[in-house]
């Protein structure tokens, strides 16, 4: 988190803009195991992209192109998931 | 007096006031003494002469719900209610007013249940007076009309951007038929002039994150953010009251002085009664006791300085209470004795009216020579004449 | 009340028209220069119960908003009203009290009691409510407000949903059987 | 008819929830709100009750947030919602706004905020015809207090307010039929879904988005927590209920009651109940009780549906 | 089967309402509270929401009841006989009241203070089993105000914040169908009845009072100021109201509809509609419609009856 | 210290005590932080060991109306909630103290909305300081459960007849783990003993008509009358608190007197935050400093005599209110002006705390001196040290 | 109604005991025309007791027994549906 | 923080049981005669988020209730946090600062820092969770409580959920670590 800001700097109502409002990095939530995909297994059916509650799973256009390890918490579930087994848990 | 004058009921001329104010939306429950207002009004769309939507939602808890989401949305809202409609929307009250929604909401006062009953009192306004929101209190139905005029002005102005309550005494200026003068539609519509907020919901192109959830680390700044809004109210009201005496010709201020200059005793009281305190005031300066009135227009926010200033001359002041906190301080004693505390002034205070209870100008003399009880107007405890 | 202040009481049953006349005074005085103030009392009662309206008119703005204590007229709408609803409260010898009846009904108090056979009046005239025939009679009565701007206001007022004429005529009568 | 490509494509590569908040570890809510926001054809504002959802996703001074977002309190969030719609509806006759691009109002709600403080709201926009998508997200309790039984937590679960215990089996009550409460109310759309049949949750929320008026979707949202199993099982989990006919998948078109899923039939309840904790307690007479149950009403939704005066309304 | 002469005699010379209330000439309430509340066949105490039967009845220092009678406000009198009702019920486990006395507990409230405001307490109670007997007295406004819109209003009255007007022809929605809601809320006894049919009624009431849980009355009653007929032809009117098949006389058992009256089909809707004021402003085409709508709500109704998968419970 | 002492959190001890006091009805609806005391009393109930019935009722309002039921009915009730809670039952809190029925809530005290916060102020109590129902905040868990056994004795009173609340400060007491002495389980319950209402709804052979409509004519007497059962709370507390003491060997009383004696500024505060001011006064004697702590425990009703006595010998006090009314006077501030005014003692007033924010001792050199700014811990405006 | 109380008088919250309080007479709100019975075509069949609103039909056991005319509003719902005939609204 | 008062810090995940271990140390604390208090602090956070829970220790009567600012010792329950959590604030060169970890993970404080492989001395001794295993430790390196009464209230606490045996062993295991 940045600086706390003062109360003669906040929007009317305590407003979030979302363009100028921080990123949280929930990456730190991992107990010890992220995911990791084999991509030469990967079909881009994108199930992993839909399940991820952390929206974590990184897309180029309509491709399967890795994972937003910032947000990640490390769930499991896009590993369990995935029809092909391309995803794997691995320590971090 | 003039041929333009109605002969119209405080509910009729805010009904009257929001046809030319012609909002977008109206979110509404019924509840007397309020019904008169938002039924006035909806014949009013019915017969196509007020354009914007009246929502019949089921409860005031949605009515006040409804009027955050639509007046977040970007669309100018008003409501109305009273009593246990305003108990049943607090919750919501306290949350329009931090999320900064310019809501304008007529207020027909009413005693809170229980017991049930549907006449005027203020407790139903002292409820929520912690909850941000701006709260002008009027005297009769001219000033009803007046004040709802004037109130998108205040509420939507940048620097305030707070729900504003017109309040009238239930009955007594709602039911109460008297000589009205109302503007014509058009300098209405000039005065009030077009709506906005910072961040309309409905914009996509520009998303907004509203009502957020605030931590420890923020609260506090969020809430002295919004005392902010308050304290700029004062100013701000000052500014419109005098853009809209311009066309009206009648003063309206944060607090009215009656025969204030060199009254030794100076009453204070809010909204109906201060008419009839006036009347209390004459007959006494008639018979040469120096007394004066003090009305509070405003009672949020709550104009400390010009408060203070009025009163600090003064040998007494006894303040009238339409509202009562058992085991505590009724809540415009409790106010003026901070505002006037360290001044040397003699304070006291009555609480009188609860749940329709008459005070009479005759009243006066008691209430002023401190002879009165606590209670005025108990059966078993009469003022002394 | 002050000197130039007049309260008028209205007894009648929900649904005789109490608040209309109550109303209908004031804006008839509001014509002719005077400042008034007109309301009902509310309470659970329903149509068919006893209720009270108010007319206050003064020569000076109104400002005071309690309810009359000591009326200067009493006008009852309805003679079997005479007992049960308090017409006596308030009232003194110097009262008018104005009753729409052929003769008085027993119970009325000590005061200047003066009978109106509105019903009667009404039914004659085509007016159909004995309201506006006791309108007549107060106007009369206090020698105020004038006959015409009573009648414009009435016509103004209730012309909608009554035969303007009739109203007139209503209005005439009762002025007529007090003058 | 939505695919998944399709609503990858719908986002822009935005996606309306971003990641970054804080909802628990494997949490089934944002599946179902993203899902729901990527079908709908149209831009959306959201309006969201107190809750997990809510509290998670907006600490101040940061949102996951990328569409219009307003949260007013727990209980209110479809009169909220009323009220932006007709904002909308106003503004747009009285030229505020253009005529031509229609927002969407999408209501998220837990179940808490829906079957139970939230429900007179939602009933009154219902009565009055609003135009608004009005999501419950289903995860069966209090979540966001810490696992609180509501009128959704079915029937033997133990949740903290309806613990298990030696006098106790948990809740003793059969769960509030809130599609059921919702059709009853005549809204011209209302279904039940479940993220893990994602495709067919976002066909319904297409169709949802296009009726003519209020539309409820009442979406059945793992917690792992609250349910107690593995995170990563969510979706399989989830399954587990439609599948054992605990959660049938159907809608109700202007009153037509139509299954969108016939699950096999042959899958106990036991399925459904064994990877939860908050089942744990349950006896064999229990769970044969729970069973019984499910056939019933599964019996009599079938009948809904199939019966000779309910015309089975065309697959579209 | 309660008989007329069995009413009076259950009430041993006191009637639980007496005279001397101050509700208008001809006000259709007391017939529905004293016919229900004598067909019982065991003291009650009656909790009151808000509304013209509470107001007129308890001016204080005054009341017009002879039975035990509770009032707090206007949206919760199902909660608040949830608290009666959780009361008796422990206290007779704990020995504070007496095993072999159970007294009945009976909500009366209008359509606005169950329709409405009060509907989401009353949602709770049923959601949790309360043994009640929750009766509507459905006038279809909220009279006690002055005659606003209710969520019971039917399409196309005119009411004070409904009126017709140039551009209105009343209410635009459809009312709802609370006795469908009170249903998919799964309560063991629901029933639709007008005190026109006083020993349908009073049936009904019987069997109410002996359901195994909460029981919902929804009777329609007639307001001669709100509806604007006179006072005298109040029954008459309420008959129209079922002969028309605009109010449907039925009860749902366990899920199980049964109609309890079947009208004879011909008679028009507008022989309900012309006597009341608040109709009168409908022109053909309205009064059309809403025959269409009354028609389509019946054969729905006579296909829930009827149809081949919900037997027709025997009549009793 | 010994060791029957058990370690709990405020929340936890307050379940004991109602597992002790062990009443027929608990109507609840969650809400943070009030949590752990439903949930505990829950467990408690599912494992036998309390025999009365939850009520998981579906909103707060339908809590506060279902205890209403129950306790007219006959039945001892206890409830609990915390902010939004409170504000959406705060119509039927009003009706609740004024057909005096004597229900038992747990309060734990959480900021109100918006925006939205779980964390500690008083703002959800001052809410509903109008409404006649009685406040009794704690200082620690050891308090909280010494006053939730207390509370249905003095709630239960003829002379009394009204709801009772015991406020907590919410996490800071209901979930800071604390070490507690529990009465056994006996005592508490001959303490408590039966309960009884004057007129029990459920009572068919003696029918009376409660919650009835009231016009003017007997509304302001009907008031009245409640007023004098918060009078009569006053001394009732302190009788039923003696009788307490004897059994706890802890005292507990109306307001805490802490080192006012020769003190020259004595602070005023409510609830958790005085053990903390404790702490403070006491360096500041070390230091040579002549200041007290006056601790509020009664705010309704509010002991007037006490506070007058207590504070009438000091140059200053300074009131620290963790609630603001903005716009006007914070409540505490306001309730202490209304006694003070005309006594001659300096009178200043903070507010702190609002959403969670912290207040520390090392803050109230500060305070006490008057160099602390209106808003005691905004993070732009620190306390000079 | 009787003497109004002093607000010492009154019960704790303002509860009425039915046996205690004083009864409302509204027969007054009649607006000229009250129920007569002739008895001789009465059948007894109580549907005037039953549809009364002010419960103004007085009965002896189960046998018609004449009006209340202290609450009987003048509704003329009895006469209306009185089988017989038997119920007419005269002057008063 | 007085002389006689000592305020302990506890990092952890939720879920790691910071909560559990603030508690069982003041417990022990409480029944070796001392008073005591023990909080965690409250967020939005869920399972796996950064949480913090506080011990509070003292030879009187402990009255304050606000949080602890400069703690004398902070257990950091799970390394990855070292960096994240705020580990490092109100840290000074005294504060004893004790992580679940082989050796010092990057980014911790100036400060007496301790390292204890609890994790790997939990499944060593069969304790299962790292917590019981670094308030063993946590009770070494202030030299109290005893390690009777930590494994006494242990097997109270936590003997329902975990083995008796195998927490005491964890609580050896960490105790003897520092000691
Ligand atoms: C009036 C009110 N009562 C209680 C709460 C406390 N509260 C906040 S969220 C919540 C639970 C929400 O449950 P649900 O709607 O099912 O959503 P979930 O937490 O499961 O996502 C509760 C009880 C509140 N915020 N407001
Ligand atoms: C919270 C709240 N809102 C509004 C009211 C005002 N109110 C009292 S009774 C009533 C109408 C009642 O309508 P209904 O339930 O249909 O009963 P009816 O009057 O028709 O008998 C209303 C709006 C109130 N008492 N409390
Ligand atoms: S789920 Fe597996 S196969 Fe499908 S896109 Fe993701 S990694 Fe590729
Ligand atoms: S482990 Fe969980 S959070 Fe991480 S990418 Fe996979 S599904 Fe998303
Ligand atoms: S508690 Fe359950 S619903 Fe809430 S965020 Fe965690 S997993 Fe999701
Ligand atoms: S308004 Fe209607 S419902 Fe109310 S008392 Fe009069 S007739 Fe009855
Ligand atoms: S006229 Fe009306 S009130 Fe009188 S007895 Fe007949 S039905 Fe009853
Ligand atoms: S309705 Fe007619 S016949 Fe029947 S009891 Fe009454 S008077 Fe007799
Ligand atoms: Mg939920
Ligand atoms: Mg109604």
């Amino acid at each position: 988190m940045g600086a706390l800001r003062a109360w003669q700097e906040l929007e009317p109502g305590g407003t979030v803009v979302r363009a100028e409002a921080e990123r949280v990095r929930t990456g730190g939530w991992r107990t010890g195991l992220r995911p990791e995909a084999e991509l030469a297994r990967c079909v881009d059916c994108l199930l992993c992209w839909l399940y991820c509650p952390d929206s974590a799973v990184v897309l180029d256009g309509t491709t399967f192109a890795g994972f937003d390890l910032d947000v990640c918490k490390g769930c499991e579930i896009c590993a369990e998931m995935c029809p092909t087994g391309a995803i794997e848990m691995v320590a971090e | 007096m003039s041929a333009a004058l109605e002969l119209l009921t405080g509910g009729e001329a805010v009904a009257h006031a929001m046809r030319q104010i012609d909002p977008d939306v109206v979110p509404v429950y019924p509840i007397t003494p309020q019904t008169p207002i938002i039924q006035g009004f909806a014949k009013f769309v019915a017969d196509g002469q007020a354009h914007g939507e009246l929502v019949d939602v089921e409860s005031e808890h949605s009515a006040m719900s409804a009027a955050i989401g639509s007046a977040l949305a970007g669309a100018r809202t008003m409501t109305a209610t009273s009593s246990q409609g305003l108990a049943l929307m607090a919750e919501v009250v306290y949350i329009a007013a931090a999320m900064r929604a310019p809501i304008v909401m007529a207020l027909g006062n009413r005693a809170l249940s229980g017991p049930i009953n549907i006449h005027c009192d203020h407790s139903d306004s002292m409820l929520i007076r912690d909850s941000g929101v701006a709260q002008l209190f009027v005297e009769n139905a001219q000033e009803a009309y007046d004040m709802t005029v004037l109130a998108p002005r205040l509420a939507e102005r940048p620097d305030v951007l707070l729900p504003v309550l017109v309040c009238q005494d239930g009955f007594t200026i709602t039911h109460s038929a008297e000589p009205v003068e109302l503007l014509p539609d058009e300098s209405v519509r000039r005065f009030v002039g077009d709506y906005a907020v910072p961040h309309a919901v409905l914009d996509v192109a520009a998303p907004a994150t509203q009502g957020p959830f605030a931590m420890p680390d923020y609260y506090f700044e969020l809430r002295r953010a919004q005392v902010a809004a308050l304290e700029a109210a004062l100013p701000a009201f000052d500014e419109v009251a005098f853009e809209l005496t311009r066309l009206t010709g009648r003063p309206l201020a944060a607090v009215e002085r009656y025969r204030v200059e060199g009254a030794r005793t100076v009453v204070v009281a809010l909204g109906s009664t201060a008419g009839t305190v006036k009347e209390g005031v004459d007959a006494l300066r008639d018979a040469g006791e120096p007394v004066g009135l003090l009305r509070v227009v405003s009672f949020r926010p709550f104009p400390r300085a010009a408060v203070a200033e009025a009163l600090g001359d003064a040998d007494a002041v006894v303040v009238l209470d339409r509202a009562d906190s058992p085991g505590g301080a009724p809540p415009l004693f409790a106010e003026v004795a901070s505002v006037l505390y360290g001044s040397g002034v003699e304070l006291r205070g009555h609480v009188y009216g609860l749940g329709g209870r008459e005070l009479h100008p005759e009243d006066l003399p008691a209430i002023v020579s401190g002879r009165a009880p606590a209670y005025v107007g108990l059966r078993s405890e009469p003022c002394p004449a | 009340m002050s000197a130039t202040t007049t309260e008028i009481r209205w007894h009648a049953r929900a649904g005789q028209g109490a608040k209309t006349a109550a109303h209908l005074l004031a804006l008839a005085f509001l014509r002719s220069g005077r400042s008034v103030q007109a309301f009902p009392e509310y309470g659970p009662e329903r149509r068919g119960a006893p209720v009270r309206a108010y007319t206050r008119v003064s020569d000076r703005p109104i400002r005071r908003h309690d309810s009359v204590v000591s009326p200067d007229v009493v006008v009852v709408l309805d003679p079997s009203l005479a007992q049960e609803a308090g017409v006596a409260e308030g009232v003194g010898p110097e009262t008018l009290v104005l009753v729409n009846a052929d003769e008085p009904p027993p119970g009325l108090p000590q005061a200047r009691v003066l009978c109106v056979p509105a019903a009667r009046l009404a039914e004659a005239s085509g007016a159909r409510f004995a309201n506006v025939v006791m309108i007549g009679a107060v106007a009369a009565a206090l020698g105020e407000p004038p006959l015409e701007t009573l009648e414009e206001q009435a016509r103004g007022l209730l012309g909608g949903k009554s035969d303007p004429a009739a109203l007139t005529a209503g209005i005439e009568e009762g002025h007529a059987w007090v003058r | 008819m939505s695919r998944l490509k399709t609503l990858v494509r719908e986002q822009h590569g935005v996606q309306p929830l971003a990641g970054g908040h804080s909802l628990c570890q494997g949490c089934g809510i944002p599946v179902v709100v993203r899902t729901v926001l990527g079908s709908l054809h149209r831009p959306a504002v959201v309006v969201n009750a107190t809750g997990c959802l809510e509290v998670a996703t907006t600490r101040f001074p940061t949102t996951a947030w990328n569409v219009p977002w307003l949260h007013v309190a727990f209980e209110n969030a479809a009169a909220v919602a009323s009220g932006v719609e007709t904002a909308q509806r106003v503004l747009r006759r009285r030229n505020g706004l253009p005529q031509d691009a229609e927002v969407a109002v999408v209501v998220f709600a837990g179940d808490g905020g829906t079957y139970d403080i939230g429900l007179q709201a939602l009933s009154g926009a219902l009565e009055r015809g609003h135009r608004l998508l009005y999501v419950c997200y289903d995860n069966e309790a209090y979540m966001n207090t810490g696992v609180q039984r509501s009128g959704a937590t079915p029937y033997g679960a133990s949740t903290t307010t309806s613990p298990s215990g030696l006098d106790s089996f948990g809740k003793a009550q059969q769960r509030k039929d809130m599609t059921a409460i919702a059709v009853a109310h005549g809204a011209p759309y209302v279904a039940q879904a479940c993220s893990a049949f994602w495709f067919d949750l976002a066909r319904k929320a297409e169709r949802a988005a296009a009726a003519n008026g209020p539309a409820f979707l009442n979406v059945l949202s793992d917690c792992p927590v609250g349910w107690g199993h593995e995170a990563r099982l969510g979706p399989r989990v989830l399954s587990a209920a439609v599948e054992t006919r605990f959660w049938p998948l159907y809608e109700v078109v202007d009153g037509e009651y139509r299954l969108t899923y016939r699950p096999p039939g042959d899958v106990p309840v036991a399925e459904w109940l064994s990877p939860q904790k908050r089942f744990a307690h349950l006896q064999p007479p229990q769970v044969e009780e729970i069973q019984r149950q499910v056939d019933a009403d599964w019996e009599r939704l079938v009948s809904r549906c199939d019966g000779d005066h309910f015309r089975n309304a065309a697959a579209s």
